[in-house]
């Protein structure tokens, strides 16, 4: 029964990854596509070896290396529920460097990335992990003692999406904006997206996929909890309206101010109302618009989808914001501090910052990080995979 | 001698111009899509914040090939079906062409164009 | 567990919203790709903030203003299972604006469509819902004592269907025929879609999340009924099959067929034989092909998706449909009559049909319904959104 | 409960479909487009009333003929179960003529196409289905007396994919190669696929739904195991990174190298140890590469999608390889044997082949199976629908 | 002089009319995809039901600057690849080209198209 | 007399001539994304271990109709903006133009440019 339920959730997360995968190829230009397409299929492929290797047993200190026989997963023992639920949690993690790629894209090199990929799951986002969710290192109990409670991140605001957004932040600044994007004298040109079809594609099938992200994070049927699909619903939709209003009807803005009502929710959804849920959505979309506005166009950072302010700030916000909206004097269900909140999440946001600076630096001092110029130009598409999104037409016109 | 009409109209004439010019007995006509600098200004985008300026404006193409003395029948032709009065109408230009060969036939000149 | 249950019908329905926002996609011209994008998403935010507020509340007589406390959602409780149902119900609720999206879409006004959403989704809507499946106004108490039986609508092809096709009847005639559709002489002027692919991903979606929509129908996991499920397999493909011949071998027919086939079978999934059921399928794809044809053509409706034949008439058709083929003598289990049938199926179209004209009409009225003559012509993705569909194309080739 | 079980399954498979129509319609020329989608659509149609009339009693001596009362499927019988059984298991049968879709694509003609697709499932895969799943013939307890095991095939490696796979070589000889895909010279022409987006997204849905293939397939939610889920993963992932190391980076060798993981992990999913599943991943994936360039370059047989070898070959690797990692000796559960795996194998493949050759030649001879040379050169949008895939855009600029 | 030869041929020809010209020594051609309509019609269209004319067919415009003296050779080159004897095989139009400069020598006319 | 400039130039230097013709003076121009084929050679792309040759690259054929005085220095502005010093750069093609309408106005010739 909760392996079926637990597979859903897994199945519902991995379909995720398809929707980073669309939403960065409309985001992109078109000589940048299939590189966006191989490079998150290839992120998930890598990721699972790391996790399974490595980066489970760094969390939960679980591994898999047993003949079947003595791993108990057969109909007479637990039917496999650690696989499974390994599986499940594999999907969040793998979710960092897809958070990534959306800000690194158009100009990061291949097989670095995959490297980058291989030590951020395998270790860096782990490490985390099992602070918060498997009690090592006695963060949680150090929380508890000091700030009345433990850091609660039901589904992942912080412990995925802040860890993810903020790792990008290093990993951006540390490759630089892509070629023309900002000029000496000032000004900022604008890149066009590719495809706005794609671009909704992508976000389409990231909402549906969060309620698996979400609800399943129960980890059990009967856990499954109604309170998490509604605020996660009701946050969605905060978030969805907030942005169409403050991004002015932009498509890009309404459809990634769903996300960030989603990426908000997480932390709390489990104990919020749905009153509160909704607030933090609308909060969210707003955050996302004009965090976005500010880096790009203000402090010039070219985080092409806009990961920091989606994944890194949202998920921070969400965080916190399960202190305020969980306490009972909210109409919360209770059983969070906002101190505790508070620190937990600055504590992931600055592991984040300091690993994505570490890994991108340290990849670009040994391996390179960044395509030659040229290759820039001609495209990612045609200088890593010798081929174009559209080939017979681009034989045709090109 | 034969000439060239080359008209740069709006896209959305080129039915009505068609029309026009089987009407008056133009044989043949080839049609680019183009895009157009001149008086009449591009729009604006706007993406997530940033504004992008489209400074050429689609434009259509169109050119036959006919003897000189239809020329004039073609120019008015096209006048009165591509015009709307607003800035944008495009332009005619007539250019001379030496010689025009069928390709199916061999056949040149006023012969390949009937 | 039946949170679990009723959570993966809601996904599933969810999901089905992005198969209505790409068939409009597909359908449309290109310059109107994003707003039918936008606005698809946008109806779905705004119809969650009035059924949560509203509309559950007129339907159920079930609001969710009180602390979490008191709302008995945690694990001791009901797991908020009303919460779930609630989610469930309004992705139902929801598809009333998308059904409608549809039929006006290329010429409706951004803001304006956004208050029909909102009055269908919180009054006119659940006002229907609520007679028919909560018992509201004795509606159904009625119908027992004077046909034998109550109204069958078991997954909504009259409460959903019917209700959102026959309300876009009087939202297309009220804003009328796209600039050039059809002119003064009398000539029907065929206005191609954009992409058939996108149109395709779109029905695909639908159909696959319809089996959310019928089989979660039942509301818990034990109830679900394999016949259900098999009944709505039937119906889709005996539409698609009927569909594909009378269209001659159009892809939009075929693919609308399969949706015809689903809308028909809502009703009476639950209690018809599946040869009822595949007939029943039939009959709607062949109803669809040439009710679209008339309404196009010859009635010079411009119904753009052509909802009105699809949800609206295949709609009632199943409503009828189960009285006659749900009956023992055919197969069926039978508890229903066919006048009951007919009866909560006219009350249906005759509610939608007023509703539909009093709304739009008055929203014409006050707030002006659709786009000038000029934002048309430019393309609704221009005039509203400042951008198009494929930007970094269209930036180059216009 | 094991019918919301088998309902989500069997969506998901439904959904694996859509899959298959988008690899098709990304892998194709853009003439081909509509052809594809509709080509997909119908074949999943037919199959149904096939398997439902005919292919289902063949194989396991049911039917549904009698009324719904006789059929003891309400809520106090089995809820239907065999019914949504049945939805299940033609998901699979169903997967047949999609499979071969991709082999015969581009020049195939709709009508004889469609009896091909009759008979292929309502009666030669239900054969071998039976004799496998069903035990008819007696072939499993010959296996069984001779090679010490029943020939095992959990989730279909052989059953559906080998056999599909199988099949389409025969299709595909018999229809011959595209024009001008071979000269006369020995020059082989390349002819680029149209859209690797769509092709990548048929590749995610498949990708996703293959969980639901399968966990679902066995058959109870209390039976679903947490290893077949995880060796799915792990053969999937070691499919796609073999498969871009040995693809050189290609997009359409990643996304099918995906795919052939799972394919080959179907048939031991449930009895091999995940270290195992993920060398017969990556040996599938390796083997897609080498045999999809050895078939279309060297043996000049134009399989469009290379469904032989990422159906058949790795269909037949997998079925054999579950009688090498399922052995306990490698760490898996045990109750195979590599023989009667190895004769199951050859024996659904021969079945397949000679069935091929059987069916297509005989359409050929009788109705003609291939499309005109000038349908060819036009299209078989244009040709068969009348329509092509972007009309809009087309009437402008053709 | 410098003549510019204008191939109006059917798409699939453009490989061969390319071969060809490469053949005898041109140096350089410039293509387009455009749309003509002539003695070939166009196809028609059918969706749900309504059916669309697309009076215009496709067609490859490809032009080729050479020395007065290759122009025959040119004309008979492209006559030979592109013909397929069939209605809508196109036309040859040949013009006057008064100046030519290589953008990036500054090379001007005859030197400018070696 | 009325000539026709045509440039053949790198599509990314589109935005600079542009400019460049604008501060000279230049009232109008018309764009096309053409393929053209010269010493600069194409790319090959590369299928599931199949190899393709694009034998064409991309450019973009920009003309502008000027009054005779001004062609020099709308080549000028050309070589100028355009010039990258690597092979592919393009050419730019002098024509005649017997006669310029704008359609809006009916204005001819030099009237019809400004
Ligand atoms: N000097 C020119 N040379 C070439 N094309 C021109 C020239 N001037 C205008 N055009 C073309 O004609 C189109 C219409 O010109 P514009 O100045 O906008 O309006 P109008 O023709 O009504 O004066 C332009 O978009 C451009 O394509
Ligand atoms: N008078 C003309 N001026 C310009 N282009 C023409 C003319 N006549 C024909 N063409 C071009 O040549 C193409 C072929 O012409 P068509 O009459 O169909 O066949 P054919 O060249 O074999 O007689 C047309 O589609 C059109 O693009
Ligand atoms: N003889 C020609 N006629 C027409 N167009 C030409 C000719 N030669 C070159 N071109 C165009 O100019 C472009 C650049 O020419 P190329 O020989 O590659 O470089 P360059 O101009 O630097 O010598 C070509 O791609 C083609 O479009």
């Amino acid at each position: 029964m909760d392996v079926f339920f637990l597979t859903m959730g897994a199945a519902m997360v991995l379909a995720m990854h398809a929707g980073f995968a669309f939403l960065e190829v409309g985001t992109v230009r078109k000589k940048n596509q299939v590189n966006a397409l191989i490079r998150v299929i290839t992120d998930f492929g890598f990721s699972t070896i790391a996790y399974f290797f490595i980066g489970f047993w760094v969390a939960y200190d679980i591994n898999f290396f047993a003949p079947v026989a003595e791993l108990n997963v057969m109909e007479g023992g637990t039917h496999g529920y650690k696989m499974v639920h390994f599986f499940f949690l594999l999907t969040f993690a793998a979710a960092i460097p897809a958070i990534i790629s959306g800000g690194i894209t158009e100009r990061v090199r291949f097989w670095p990335n995959v490297v980058a990929t291989v030590l951020l799951v395998g270790l860096i986002y782990p490490l985390y992990e099992g602070m918060i969710w498997n009690g090592n290192f006695g963060f949680q109990d150090w929380l508890s003692a000091n700030f009345g409670a433990e850091f609660h991140d039901f589904a992942g605001s912080v412990v995925v999406h802040a860890m993810g957004g903020f790792l990008a932040l290093g990993a951006v600044l540390t490759l630089g904006a892509r070629l023309g994007r900002y000029t000496n004298t000032g000004k900022v040109n604008a890149i066009l997206p590719s495809n706005i079809p794609f671009l909704a594609l992508g976000s389409w099938v990231l909402c549906v996929g969060w309620f698996g992200f979400n609800v399943m994070s129960a980890g059990t049927a009967d856990g499954a909890s109604g309170l998490v699909a509604m605020n996660s619903l009701l946050a969605m939709v905060g978030g969805l309206i907030a942005a169409l209003i403050a991004g002015k009807n932009d498509p890009g803005f309404v459809h990634n101010g769903a996300l960030a009502g989603l990426v908000a929710v997480c932390a709390g959804s489990d104990i919020m109302h749905p009153l509160g849920a909704l607030f933090v959505g609308v909060v969210a979309g707003v955050l996302f618009v004009y965090v976005f506005e500010l880096l790009q166009n203000k402090l010039r950072i070219d985080d092409v989808l806009g990961v920091v302010p989606l994944h890194g700030v949202c998920g921070a916000w969400g965080g916190i914001a399960a202190g305020i909206f969980g306490s009972t004097s909210l109409g919360g269900a209770g059983g969070v501090t906002f101190m505790a909140q508070l620190v937990g999440t600055l504590a992931g946001v600055a592991i984040a910052i300091i690993a994505g600076f570490a890994v991108y630096m340290g990849i670009k001092a040994t391996l390179g990080i960044r395509l030659s110029e040229e290759d820039e130009h001609m495209g990612a598409d045609l200088a890593i995979h010798q081929i174009s999104a559209n080939p017979e037409e681009d034989m045709q016109t090109h | 001698m034969m000439k060239q009409v080359t008209a740069v109209i709006k896209p959305f004439k080129l039915d009505d111009v068609k029309d026009a010019l089987l009407e008056i007995g133009v044989s043949g006509m080839s049609v680019t899509e183009i895009r157009g600098h001149g008086r009449q200004k591009g729009h604006t985008e706007l993406y997530r914040g940033a504004e992008y300026n489209v400074d050429f404006v689609p434009k259509t193409s169109l050119s036959t090939v006919v003897k000189e003395d239809q020329v004039d029948a073609v120019i008015e032709a096209i006048i009165g079906a591509a015009g709307t009065g607003k800035i944008g109408d495009g332009k005619i230009f007539v250019t001379n062409v030496e010689r025009v060969v069928r390709i199916r036939t061999g056949e040149e000149d006023a012969d390949a164009l009937s």
